[in-house]
């Protein structure tokens, strides 16, 4: 790049290089779709947190007094399909990793910036077809859309979901892709695979589990939308297909995107245990390795959603003893990242109390995930308010939580400015509350019995379901925080330096908000990861 | 003890050794738990940051450390393993001395069925101490029998049979719910299994045998559809042989072999041709949409009671 | 004339590295694509082994010989496209151009020879739907084959006529010689393409038109 | 970036006409269960001729080939796993037998 063009590039940064509609909706800059991406992300989290709100006020009552059952029966199944393909599994890969997966390997973008670009606008198509779905008049089939119910006997807008998930699939193809070939073929000079920030690991995992497994998801809700335009039997009993063949290719995407949602969680809060230890992540290759294993090993355990579907039990023993085997990854990740604390430098700015507040629950959240695995156990938990605590643990207490974490660790360098820490720290304390008060009783409520997806419950259950119902309320305070303290950053906060928590990696070496092409010469890498030195200038 | 806090009473006589799993597996995820959440505080507390500019000691790691706490869960974890496929298999088959009873879920109830053909909806009377097989199928979308005292489950699938087995162990009245997405009534869809001393169940039986909603017994069901016209017990038989069918081994035109079960007496029923008898030809005609689920899982538990000889 | 746009875009710092991105993004494409057609794959694998002998009866119905042909076809076309992709890769711009149109032709002689089966189906009412009509044994099941059958080829000629697509696209550009020794990865990325579809279509073959013919020799 | 002799590509196409005659003489020979075993072989026999030379998967990077292969694998897990249920489901014998 020739000498002149780089000396203008001192003052510009990507967001004032250009203030027209235009320059932002056709922009192949990665940190400019990455904030069109967490405009559409917030978007859809609302929508589904509306949709829980709902839910929870619907329970606080035995009797369906709020709603009519097939409304409720809406309610839920809007809020899992917008929350889990909207929200959770697009959040971290598209947000933070768009930002900073080519920073972190010291690129100018991505390899394919004009697909990261078009994966956007498929993802907002595939919203178009859900949200019309939406306000058409719902889907009620639940987000797992089990056949035969799905094909033929719900007369709600299946087609139009199915379609929405179909195409949302294809924008996280791109968005895996795109990380694949970056970590590949563009590392700076001197960055190996051991020496890239463990983000990078997590997000590259998780790319191959998107890559992977999306295809299969994609056929499955095609097939599910011919069966049903054109009432021909692939999944329908009554016309020789077999339902449980749909709950096999269902989950054999649907378990593997679970880690779609936690890994991306995991590489975050290495970032920021690592950042706020000021120190070396303990186990680095082996929290890498972990990753990887998950991703793989992700793949063969699908089964232990079905253990009473009358699948056949030796099936269930094989996925059964897998399962155990992919939980050993993740509790060896908790306790690398709780070594990392020994002998630290500690601070507990906001991103360190969500990471903190993860590691927590993504424990309490693993372990009720190996209970379930436990054959024997899960014939009585199975499709009870056990596994919907279980899920929520993890995809509420570990994806979410670290998704905050992250927001507000790299907001500066994605914004320019700092945000208010009283503010933050309470809405973090907050949401560790509210969350904890909602979902724990529901582990109780479980195993008394209490099934999945009902809205009329005996009466006996109602106690706990009020304590979940307040807690919901408090966690959705600790939501709406964030909200307004990180748009009035934008414009009032105290401008960030390039580094203002004194942390590692390459994305901090250039300035905030960084201009267009990341960086004014590409860098060159030559300590390991986390290398912290007296040196390291602060604030 | 009747009824532990946050726990269903137990109903079954398994339901014990699911409550023992349950806590052990409490108990671990209690302990990793403190543990963890103990190290947290306690560590970052003690390595509190002194001043804005020191930094953590660069340790990098520990092999003995990795090999600990990955062999530690690992064995945890293939013990509850162990444990919990043994109780999977315990309620996966039923005992020999199981009575027989049917459950046919339909869009948001549950008809069940006697074994002497007495029918009830939504609500099962069973005699405490006699262990229980139910046998499951529905008749539209995929429902769940789910009866939280008796720590059972089972996914009831349309064209398919499942069975589930317990052996109420005291009286009372259980709830029973419908586990199974299935469409609005979902959360309606469920009932009472009311389990009463054996001499109670006998007076309420005879009651209902007073009633007229009793089923045609099976011997004229298999007059009825005219099944004794081929399936007959001399040689001129044009149909295969069913006196001792269950259970043998079946071998088919096209070389394949099964072992006859009940799934496979209701698809040569329903759907004769799917699978044609070595020595047949494809001559018995379907009779799906021609009799109730009801009647063709008397038929199929007539044939299975025809001993060879009879 | 060469071609207009500069060979190497901005964020890539050499053409090897833009060249071997383009062709991992393709070959990681093409994964997703094998996944993508693996659904189907393991449903028509799954119900001919629960089937016994049943969907011996819907291959029966297809027509081996316009299979097999149709066969020889593409991977005619596979070896034309070979030639070509060796052709942008030596600059040679006649040979590139005969080869893409020898392949774009016997693409859509293959599409043409699809259409007459599908027509053949069609006149027989073996269209899965309202119309279907079958008098041998399982309707249910044979109507699931054929199921199978169209969603199998009908992706899969789908995915070829996105291939004719894509060679119109490429042609043009060919003719202006836009493609040579620096610069010919879009070529490359189409072959590796092509050679895909032809693959599923050297699985779909066997696995459609003759498991199971054995069963009717005499 | 390798430029395969012509002659390659011409010995590859002859090979692959001749495993697609085969394997449509011999699915109407009466082989049994060997039917479905020697047509699977043929088309995976085509199939790596078509990724090894066509494809130059054989002269491209360690890294192609590893995508290659982790494709095919992940393929059979789904394959494998969701038979292995489908193929199970009568060991468990007749219930009450």
């Amino acid at each position: 790049m020739p000498s002149t063009e780089r000396a203008v590039l001192e003052t510009e940064d990507y967001i004032n290089a250009d203030y027209n509609i235009k320059s932002w909706l056709l922009t192949t800059d990665h940190k400019r779709i990455a904030v069109l991406y967490l405009i559409s992300v917030t978007l859809f989290f609302l929508i589904g947190g509306l949709f829980a709100v709902l839910i929870r006020l619907e329970l606080l009552t035995p009797q369906g007094d709020l709603m009519q059952s097939d409304t409720y029966n809406r309610v839920f199944t809007m809020h899992g399909v917008t929350m889990v393909f909207f929200f959770l599994i697009p959040s971290i890969p598209t947000v933070l990793g768009n930002f900073l997966v080519p920073m972190m390997v010291g690129a100018r973008d991505l390899a394919f910036p004009k697909v990261n670009l078009a994966s956007w606008y498929v993802f907002n198509l595939a919203g178009m077809f859900t949200l019309y779905a939406m306000f058409a008049g719902g889907v009620d089939t639940g987000w797992t859309f089990y056949t035969p119910y799905s094909t033929t006997y719900s007369n709600t807008h299946v087609v139009a979901t199915g379609l929405g998930v179909f195409i949302a699939g294809f924008s996280s193809i791109m968005t895996g892709l795109n990380f694949i070939v970056t970590i590949h073929r563009m590392r700076a000079p001197g960055l190996t695979w051991f020496r890239l920030p463990l983000f990078l690991w997590a997000h590259y995992a998780t790319s191959l589990v998107m890559i992977l497994g999306t295809p299969v998801i994609a056929i499955t809700t095609l097939l599910l939308a011919v069966e049903r335009g054109f009432k021909i039997g692939i999944f329908d009993p009554n016309l020789g297909g077999d339902p449980v063949l749909f709950q096999h290719l269902f989950w054999f995407y649907s378990h593997p995107a679970v880690y779609i949602m936690v890994l991306p969680a995991m590489g975050v809060i290495s970032e920021l245990i690592a950042a706020f230890a000021r120190k070396p992540v303990f186990g680095y290759k082996i929290v890498a390795a972990s990753s990887m294993s998950i991703a793989i090993l992700g793949f063969l355990v699908w089964g232990h959603h079905m253990f009473v579907s009358g699948q056949s039990v030796y099936a269930a023993t094989v996925f059964s003893v897998l399962s155990m085997l992919v939980a050993v990854p993740s509790a060896v990740k908790v306790f690398n990242w709780t070594a990392t604390l020994y002998k630290g430098s500690v601070s507990f700015e906001t991103p360190m109390l969500y990471a903190l507040g993860f590691i927590g629950l993504f424990t309490v959240g693993g372990l009720t995930g190996v209970m379930l695995a436990t054959l024997g156990l899960d014939v009585h938990v199975h499709d009870t308010y056990f596994v919907v605590a279980h899920f929520h643990y993890i995809m509420v207490g570990g994806t979410i939580m670290a998704y905050l974490g992250g927001l507000h660790f790299w907001w500066p360098k994605m914004s320019g400015r700092l945000y208010p820490q009283f503010w933050s720290r309470l809405s973090a304390l907050i949401i560790f509350v509210g969350f904890n008060l909602t979902f724990f009783p529901q582990f109780l409520l479980g195993y008394m019995g209490m099934p999945r997806r009902y809205h009329v419950y005996p009466e006996e259950f109602q106690v706990l379901h009020v304590l979940s119902s307040a807690g919901a309320s408090i966690l959705g305070v600790g939501y709406i925080l964030p909200v307004f303290y990180l748009t009035w950053s934008m414009r009032y906060g105290p401008r960030a330096s390039a580094n203002p928590w004194g942390a590692t990696g390459l994305e901090w070496q250039t300035s905030s908000p960084p201009p267009t092409h990341n960086f004014l010469e590409t860098p060159v890498v030559t300590t390991d990861a986390y290398h912290y030195s007296e040196e390291v200038t602060v604030g | 003890m009747s009824k532990a806090p946050f726990m269903p009473p137990q109903g079954s006589s398994f339901a014990g050794q699911v409550d023992l799993l349950y806590l052990f597996l409490v108990g671990i995820s209690l302990f990793f738990s403190l543990l963890i959440a103990g190290l947290i505080v306690y560590l970052a507390v003690r390595y509190k940051r002194r001043s804005p500019r020191d930094i953590g000691v660069p340790i990098h790691g520990s092999g003995v450390l990795e090999i600990a706490w990955s062999v530690i869960p690992l064995v945890i974890m293939l013990g509850s393993f162990v444990w919990g496929t043994m109780l999977f298999f315990h309620l996966s088959r039923p005992p020999a001395d199981a009575v027989e009873y049917f459950a046919v879920g339909k869009q948001w109830m549950w008809k069940f069925q006697h074994p002497d053909g007495t029918r009830e909806i939504n609500t099962l009377h069973l005699p405490v101490g006699q262990p229980v097989k139910v046998t499951l199928t529905s008749e539209d979308v995929i429902h769940d029998l789910f009866v939280p005292a008796f720590r059972v489950k089972m996914d009831v699938l349309p064209a398919r049979y499942s069975t589930i087995w317990f052996e109420p162990v005291r009286v009372g009245t259980y709830h029973l719910f419908c586990a199974e997405y299935c469409g609005a009534e979902h959360s309606r869809m469920g009932g009472w299994i009311v389990v009463q001393e054996p001499e109670d169940y006998e007076r309420w039986l005879a009651g209902e045998r007073g009633q007229e909603n009793r089923l045609a017994s099976p011997e004229d069901l298999f007059k009825r559809f005219a099944c004794e016209s081929c399936h007959r017990t001399d040689s001129v038989a044009r149909a295969p042989q069913l006196a001792g069918l269950f259970g043998k081994q079946v071998r088919f035109k096209d070389g394949s072999a099964i072992v006859a079960d009940d799934n496979y007496i209701l698809e040569s029923i329903l759907k004769p041709n799917e699978k044609i008898v070595a020595g047949y030809q494809p001559i018995m005609p379907t009779f799906q949409g021609q009799m109730s689920q009801e009647e063709a899982l008397a038929l199929v538990r007539y044939v299975r009671g025809l001993e060879a000889g009879k | 004339m060469a071609n207009p746009q500069p060979l190497l875009a901005t964020h890539f710092d050499t053409l090897d590295q833009q060249r071997e991105s383009a062709s991992l993004g393709m070959w990681v494409f093409l994964i997703t694509e094998v996944m993508f057609f693996g659904g189907l794959f393991t449903a028509y694998i799954v119900y001919r082994s629960r089937l016994h002998g049943l969907f011996d009866y819907g291959s029966h119905e297809l027509n081996v010989t316009l299979g097999a042909i149709n066969t020889i076809v593409l991977i005619c076309s596979s070896f034309t496209m070979a030639i070509a992709v060796r052709a942008s890769q030596l600059g040679d711009r006649r040979t590139l151009v005969r080869f893409l149109v020898l392949t774009m032709l016997l693409g859509l002689t293959f599409l043409g020879i699809k259409a007459v089966e599908y027509q053949e189906k069609f006149v027989h009412h073996l269209v899965p739907g309202p119309h279907f009509q079958w008098h041998g044994p399982q309707p249910r099941q044979i109507e699931m084959f054929f199921s199978l059958y169209f969603a199998m080829t009908g992706l899969h000629a789908l995915h070829m006529i996105v291939g004719v697509g894509l060679i119109l696209w490429l042609l043009p550009r060919s003719a202006k010689g836009f493609y040579g020794p620096d610069y010919h990865h879009p070529i490359e990325c189409f072959g590796l393409y092509w050679h895909f579809v032809d693959i599923v279509w050297i699985f779909l073959f066997p696995l459609l038109y003759l498991l199971g013919r054995s069963h009717f020799v005499g | 970036m390798h430029i395969s002799p012509l002659r390659v590509y011409a010995l590859v196409f002859a090979a692959l006409l001749v495993g697609t005659l085969t394997t449509v003489a011999v699915a109407f020979q009466h082989l049994g269960p060997f039917n479905d075993i020697v047509a699977l072989t043929i088309a995976v026999t085509k199939m790596t001729l078509v990724v090894l030379f066509f494809m130059h998967a054989k002269y491209s990077t360690r890294l192609t080939k590893i995508v290659v292969a982790s494709g095919f694998a992940w393929l059979l897990f789904l394959i494998a796993f969701t038979l292995s249920d489908y193929l199970t489901r009568g060991w468990l014998g007749v219930p009450g037998k």
